[in-house]
């Protein structure tokens, strides 16, 4: 695992107030924990503005073989030890490509996975290993918003069975309550209050997507993981979706884990930036941060190959073109797993794991020359 | 591929002992047991069958009957025929050359559902492909024994004459003897192999390398060898396997109407004279066949199918 | 000189039981010799659609059922199914959006890499098995002459996508059609195509029609762009000249609704309100009318045809078409809220 | 930009629901039997099902009321007139004739009915409760419950089922509940095949882990979102199991290890008649062409509902 290192302390303000007129959220840190140590060390779990924490999180899963009685003969590391924390009323964006684990470290934040490793706390509570009544009753305050508004839907419910689910599973209020609940939470996500008696194939794909999130806010959750929601969406329905996400969280004041492999949209909506690569985090930081320093040679790669619509942006961008594909997460390379694809890479890299560390400013980064990517003094071109 | 081999043959023996395990249960738990044909025979006294139940084992205690009966078909021994003084399995050894020519001989007719699938398909939504569906919906629900009672109908009011027994006297009629069975019997894989072919190559019909196939310029004929036919027979060759049991129940209905002088035949004697050993023996050999036939689909796909990847 | 495709009026129309959908409906463009075209629409817009017809490769139940395709002068759209098929792969090629799907499982690829060589050069098998060496070699496909032996499941989406491409340029076609080319991939992988597309049609000189729901995609890459909307061309002008002077309203909703990774957050994003139309119901006048904050009384009852407006980027070259009957620029004030249609 | 203001969007209604497919607005099965009744092939085979079944089920009713024969009634009038049966059709008011005993072809050919169907429906029943139960479990829950289930349909799909059933059949005499509940133990594991199958898609939809990460207890998420959407595959594979059953059950009483005498179900009667082909062809007839339809319509009635439930599969 990555050494950590505990020993930068800066002050961090996250102020969305900025961002969203009419919102006062207002999160201050106290002065002696500052996001990087309270991201690595185990004082952050105490810390009242961190809802969830992760620490050291492993998702390995088995591959089994044998001629008769199968046994276990390796395991696809999908989530291979990270750690970070997500901030009361932030969102925290973790990006990545298709096979890195972001979609699996959600999943198994949430229970659908049970973690072969690790730690997850939430509220400060070890929820790792919890079952029964007890899962029961923290899955009330955590939810989850899925990519296609086309399976999360059950296409044999009505939208109103659909959206009271969570307070029927919850037994929150009785069933003329809960129907009032179902009309208000449809007008909130900009739905007509009479469409709860329709099914979802009667609704077009953005318009299912705002019954998923209704669904989810049905028994007033605190966190909500967003697993890729706009991604199956056409381009022009993307940006209402978004808005609405920002809309309810400010109003509701709801702390959002999104993840997603469209960079552009996980600039627009995050605070902070988680990226992933092969099942690790390799860098965490601010988003403005990450987007113009970034540390990681990948994130440098993956900013750099992100198209954009601006012919005259585009000529002047010089794209870093990774070779190969993404090795096995079966068998991920030893040392730095990002070894194999990296034009910088070093002896040092082949040998020796990078420490996931901060590199001043609350930046996280797993790299043995972070400090000199983010400088620019280590050019990719 | 070794490794996928082995570990099928192995799973094969596992099933074949299962299911004459599970046999063995049926047989002594049920009312009766395997001495149901004695207790039930009037002229046996009290005596004889207790002489009888010591010279067949029956006396001795369950799980010692299991290991005993276990040993002996491992060995292909069921012991002497209630009826006749030889051991079964040499009277069921007579007449697998029967069986195994009907059983040929309507397999290789059941064949031709492979092109009629094909028409089928190329000509979907057709005049033939109509014909095609109404002919398999039709005889989907004409069992064997239904349709060869029929055909002698015909035969017997028109010609005066239907097929019985082997037939004698040269090629041609022992030829007709074994065709009409044949034909008859085949019905069943027929439409199979017509239902099955005509779906997959719908399905491959759609599928996004065809249109590949297409956009590069390919004469038609080459889009079809090599994009369709090559694609949608593939998953045939495991039909081949999983016919073969429908084929041996078949067997025991066709070859009693017509007297043919297979297995099935024997089972059908054995059944109504209660001959148990000669039953299990015949049980044991299709067992046998049913699983190999599973096998060998499994194999062959293996084989003709390169995306099959055994580790 | 005459353009190399010239597709004029087409329309390609799909029947089912509720109704047709004129997928394609009325559309001319063209294509020069070396150019780059990109095609930019949502699902449904007809963008492939209209790619499937120019190859004349729409399924039933769709059909075409007017207007002309002339490739060098000649109307695809007339000749015999023979003719065609020796226009497909050999003049014109095609990359499909999904590269795990589009090869066959049970051939090689070395086999599938020489069918079009052998069809159409006329080369022997193992000829041809030698052109399709080169051929991967040509689109980076390490230890090519091992590699032609493989099943595509021995492929990667990424390597799978350069077969399709090395497949598409075998004959040296004058035209290459790619339906989305990218979408099936991830970022990093999406750049190394985009990349060697834009290196090898350098190389080669041939023209492009690349088809992408991702504006993004075709920035960078296309001389000109069309914006198709609901079966309709609805805006076209050369790149630099849509990106900074966009002039449909669909296209300026487009571009304010979508983040830039480039720019800090400005604020909310600005989305285009409402739904893409039911094809099997459109409005009779523009199809856009519903969601449009600019639309004009004729919008309602009167489609637009497409008309030339004057192009701020270089005059003198491209030539900027929309189909609206409004006179509207980026950032001018909504003259309505979208229309709420219950 | 400010035009939106802090106001959530609103979206227009959907303009996809138009009058024209009001059709869609329709719940699942609403909208299933409604596909299914717009064939008119459907139609009539389910209308002369239900004829059929209904004369079937009252045919002892009918035989003391109408045609005043019981099924095991010989005719002895018959005798006393100098006719030797078999009698054909509509000698000494036979409608249909009489069989070799001189009983009445139309009553047995009815009573027989009965039985066949009730084989066909019960053998059904007991199929598709089992076969969806296992599947539902394996499918669901997978792991070791599954190894399990899979080696039993194993097992099974590897008997010769025809000659398991011949020989349980001699140890004890087969009656209409016996026969089904034997007929039903060896033919489910096909059902099983495809509820396992849609279950373990469904298992990994996401609104099954939708309601799983709301805190849905097991038995929720498999009665209320498994379960409803497997019931139509339940439906099409018990349409095909009477089918199945229907078939078995006459081809064993045809061998004559089924139904045995005097009770008449159309596999036996088919047998006894088959000494009499050339002398009496009407007792082939009747019985086999009250089979013939009788399976073709629930068949179709099958096909219809297959159809009508699962478009992907209309090919299959």
């Amino acid at each position: 695992m990555s050494e950590q290192n505990l020993n930068s302390k800066s002050e961090t303000n996250v102020d969305k107030a900025s961002d969203n007129s009419g919102s006062t959220l207002q999160v201050n840190h106290r002065d002696d924990q500052t996001a990087e140590s309270l991201a690595l060390g185990e004082a952050a779990l105490t810390d009242p503005n961190v809802l969830m924490s992760v620490r050291n999180l492993e998702m390995h899963f088995p591959i089994n073989q044998g001629i008769i009685f199968q046994k276990q003969v390796g395991a696809v590391r999908a989530v291979d030890g990270i750690s970070f924390d997500v901030r009361k009323g932030e969102t925290l964006g973790l990006v990545g490509e298709s096979g890195c684990g972001k979609s699996t470290t959600g999943r198994t934040i949430l229970h659908l996975n049970k973690a072969t490793g690790g730690k997850i706390y939430f509220n400060g509570q070890d929820i790792t290993n919890i079952k029964g009544q007890e899962l029961k009753s923290v899955r009330r305050n955590m939810t989850m918003i899925f990519q296609d508004p086309y399976a999360s839907l059950n296409p044999r419910l009505t939208v109103q069975n659909i959206i009271a689910e969570p307070m029927t599973i919850h037994k929150i209020g009785t069933a003329k309550e809960r129907q009032e609940r179902v009309q208000e939470l449809l007008e909130l996500v900009g739905l007509s209050r009479y469409y709860g008696s329709r099914y979802p194939h009667e609704f077009s794909g953005g318009q299912r997507q705002r019954v998923g999130i209704a669904r989810a806010l049905a028994a007033s959750p605190s966190f909500i993981v967003a697993d890729e929601p706009v991604s199956a969406l056409d381009v022009s329905i993307q940006a209402q979706v978004v808005n609405l996400m920002e809309d309810l969280q400010s109003q509701l004041n709801l702390t959002y884990l999104f993840v997603a492999h469209d960079l552009s949209v996980v600039r627009h909506i995050s605070d902070r930036v988680a990226v992933m690569y092969l099942g690790k985090i390799v860098e965490l930081a601010d988003r403005d941060e990450i987007y113009t320093k970034p540390a990681h040679p990948y994130t440098v790669a993956l900013l750099s190959a992100v198209p954009i619509p601006d012919p005259k942006a585009e000529k002047r961008r010089k794209r870093i073109i990774l070779t190969g594909d993404v090795p096995s997460p079966i068998n991920p390379p030893p040392a730095c797993r990002f070894h194999t694809r990296c034009p910088l890479a070093q002896q040092i890299c082949r040998e020796q794991e990078p420490a996931f560390r901060d590199i001043g400013g609350g930046h996280l980064a797993a790299c043995h020359f972070a400090e000199d990517v983010a400088s620019g003094k280590l050019s990719m071109v | 591929m070794r490794r996928f081999i082995i570990r099928r043959l192995l799973q094969s023996l596992l099933l074949v002992w299962a299911i004459m395990s599970l046999t063995f249960l049926l047989v002594n738990i049920a009312p009766g047991g395997p001495e149901v044909v004695l207790t039930q025979n009037p002229k046996l006294t009290r005596e004889q069958v207790e002489a009888i139940r010591v010279s067949y084992g029956l006396d001795k205690p369950l799980y010692e009957q299991y290991v005993t009966w276990m040993s002996r078909i491992a060995v292909f021994d069921f012991g002497r025929s209630y009826t006749n003084p030889r051991p079964a399995s040499q009277l069921v050894v007579e007449r697998i050359s029967a069986t195994a020519q009907l059983g040929l001989a309507s397999y290789l007719i059941g064949m031709l559902g492979i092109p009629l699938g094909i028409y089928a398909a190329r000509r979907r939504g057709k005049l033939g492909d109509n014909v095609v569906r109404v002919i398999t919906v039709i005889g989907s629900c004409m069992p064997v024994w239904w349709i060869s009672l029929m055909v002698i109908i015909i035969l017997a009011n028109t010609v005066k004459w239907f097929p019985q027994g082997e037939g004698t006297g040269g090629i041609g009629p022992w030829f007709l003897h074994l065709m009409i069975p044949a034909a008859l019997l085949s019905t069943g894989v027929l439409i199979s192999f017509t239902r099955f072919v005509r779906a997959e190559t719908l399905e491959v019909l759609s599928q996004d390398y065809v249109r590949t196939a297409v956009a590069k310029g390919l004469p038609g004929k080459e889009v079809n060898r090599w994009h369709v036919f090559r694609n949608s027979l593939i998953p045939v060759v495991t039909l081949l396997g999983y016919l073969l049991p429908a084929l041996v129940s078949g067997a025991i209905i066709t070859e009693q109407i017509f007297q043919w002088p297979g297995m099935g035949r024997l089972f059908f004697q054995a059944a109504s004279s209660r001959d148990m050993p000669v039953l299990l023996c015949i049980l044991y050999i299709g067992t046998i066949l049913t699983v190999i036939g599973t096998l060998l689909a499994d194999i062959g796909y293996g084989l003709v199918d390169p995306r099959v990847r055994y580790d | 000189m005459a353009p190399l495709l010239e597709v004029k009026n087409l329309q390609t129309q799909f029947k089912s039981k509720d109704g047709v959908v004129k997928a394609v409906d009325d559309v001319s463009f063209h294509i020069d010799r070396g150019e780059t075209l990109g095609v930019v629409g949502e699902s449904g817009s007809g963008k492939s659609v209209t790619a499937m017809s120019i190859l004349r490769l729409v399924q039933h139940p769709g059909k075409i059922v007017g207007g002309q395709v002339l490739f060098e002068g000649r109307d695809l759209l007339k000749l015999n199914e023979n003719e065609m098929r020796k226009v497909r792969g050999k003049e014109i090629a095609m990359i499909f959006q999904d590269p795990m799907t589009s090869l066959n499982p049970v051939l090689t690829v070395g086999r599938q890499l020489s069918e079009p060589l052998v069809t159409h050069m006329g080369l022997t098998r193992d000829q041809a098995l030698k052109e399709s060496v080169d051929l991967l070699k040509m689109v980076g496909i390490p230890n090519a002459a091992e590699r032609i032996k493989n099943y595509p499941h021995h492929f990667s989406g990424g390597m799978r996508q350069r077969v399709m491409i090395a497949m598409a340029l075998a004959c040296r076609p004058k035209l290459v059609i790619a339906d989305e080319p990218t979408t099936a991939l991830d970022v990093t992988i999406q750049a190394q195509i985009l990349e060697l597309l834009e290196k090898l049609q350098a190389e080669t000189g041939t023209s492009v029609m690349i088809i992408t729901h991702a504006l993004g995609v075709v920035a960078g890459m296309a001389d000109r762009i069309n914006v198709m909307y609901a079966g309709h061309i609805v805006e076209t002008a050369s790149s630099d000249e849509l990106f900074e002077n966009p002039r449909h309203p669909y296209t300026m909703g487009l571009l304010k609704s979508i983040p830039r990774l480039d720019e800090a957050r400005k604020g909310r994003l600005v989305p285009i309100q409402g739904s893409p139309p039911d094809l099997l119901d459109l409005p009779k006048g523009c199809p856009f009318v519903s969601r449009c904050e600019y639309a004009h009384p004729e919008s309602e009852t009167i489609l637009p045809q497409l008309r030339q407006v004057p192009s701020v980027s270089d005059g003198n070259r491209s030539e900027h078409w929309i189909a609206c009957h409004s006179e509207v620029k980026m950032g001018d004030p909504p003259k309505r809220a979208a229309q709420e249609v219950a | 930009m400010s035009q939106t203001g802090t106001q959530l969007p609103t979206t227009p209604g959907n303009s996809s629901i138009t009058s024209r497919r009001k059709s869609q607005a329709r719940g699942f099965f609403a909208s299933g039997f409604a596909r299914f009744f717009s064939s008119k092939l459907n139609v009539v085979a389910l209308i002369i099902f239900v004829i059929i079944s209904f004369i079937c089920y009252s045919s002892g009713w009918i035989g003391d009321n109408i045609l005043h024969q019981n099924r095991d009634e010989i005719d002895f009038n018959l005798l006393s007139e100098g006719l030797q049966p078999p009698v054909g059709p509509g000698v000494g008011g036979h409608v249909l004739g009489t069989d070799e005993l001189g009983r009445d072809l139309l009553v047995r050919v009815l009573a027989g009915g009965q039985v066949s169907l009730s084989v066909g429906f019960l053998a059904a029943l007991f199929s598709v409760v089992l076969g969806t139960t296992l599947g539902l479990v394996a499918g669901y829950f997978g792991g070791k419950i599954d190894d399990a289930v899979n080696a039993l349909v194993q097992i099974i799909f590897n008997v010769p089922s025809l000659f398991l059933l011949i020989i349980l059949s001699l140890f004890f005499k087969p009656d209409i509940l016996s026969l089904s509940i034997i007929i039903g133990a060896l033919s489910w594991p096909g059902g099983t095949r495809q509820i396992r199958g849609q279950v373990l898609s469904l298992r990994n939809r996401e609104y099954v882990d939708a309601t799983r990460v709301m805190g849905a207890s097991n038995f929720r998420i498999l009665f209320v979102h498994i379960l409803p959407n497997v019931i139509s595959t339940m439906l099409v594979v018990a349409g095909f199991d009477v089918v199945g059953a229907m078939l078995t059950e006459s081809g064993l009483s045809f061998l004559g290890f089924g139904i045995s005498v005097p009770i008449p179900s159309w596999g036996n009667m088919l047998s006894d008649s088959q000494l009499y082909i050339t002398g009496a062809p009407w007792m082939v007839y009747a019985p086999a062409m009250a089979f013939f339809v009788t399976v073709l319509c629930v068949y179709l009635i099958a096909d219809g509902l297959r159809d009508a439930f699962d478009p992907r599969l209309r090919d299959r």
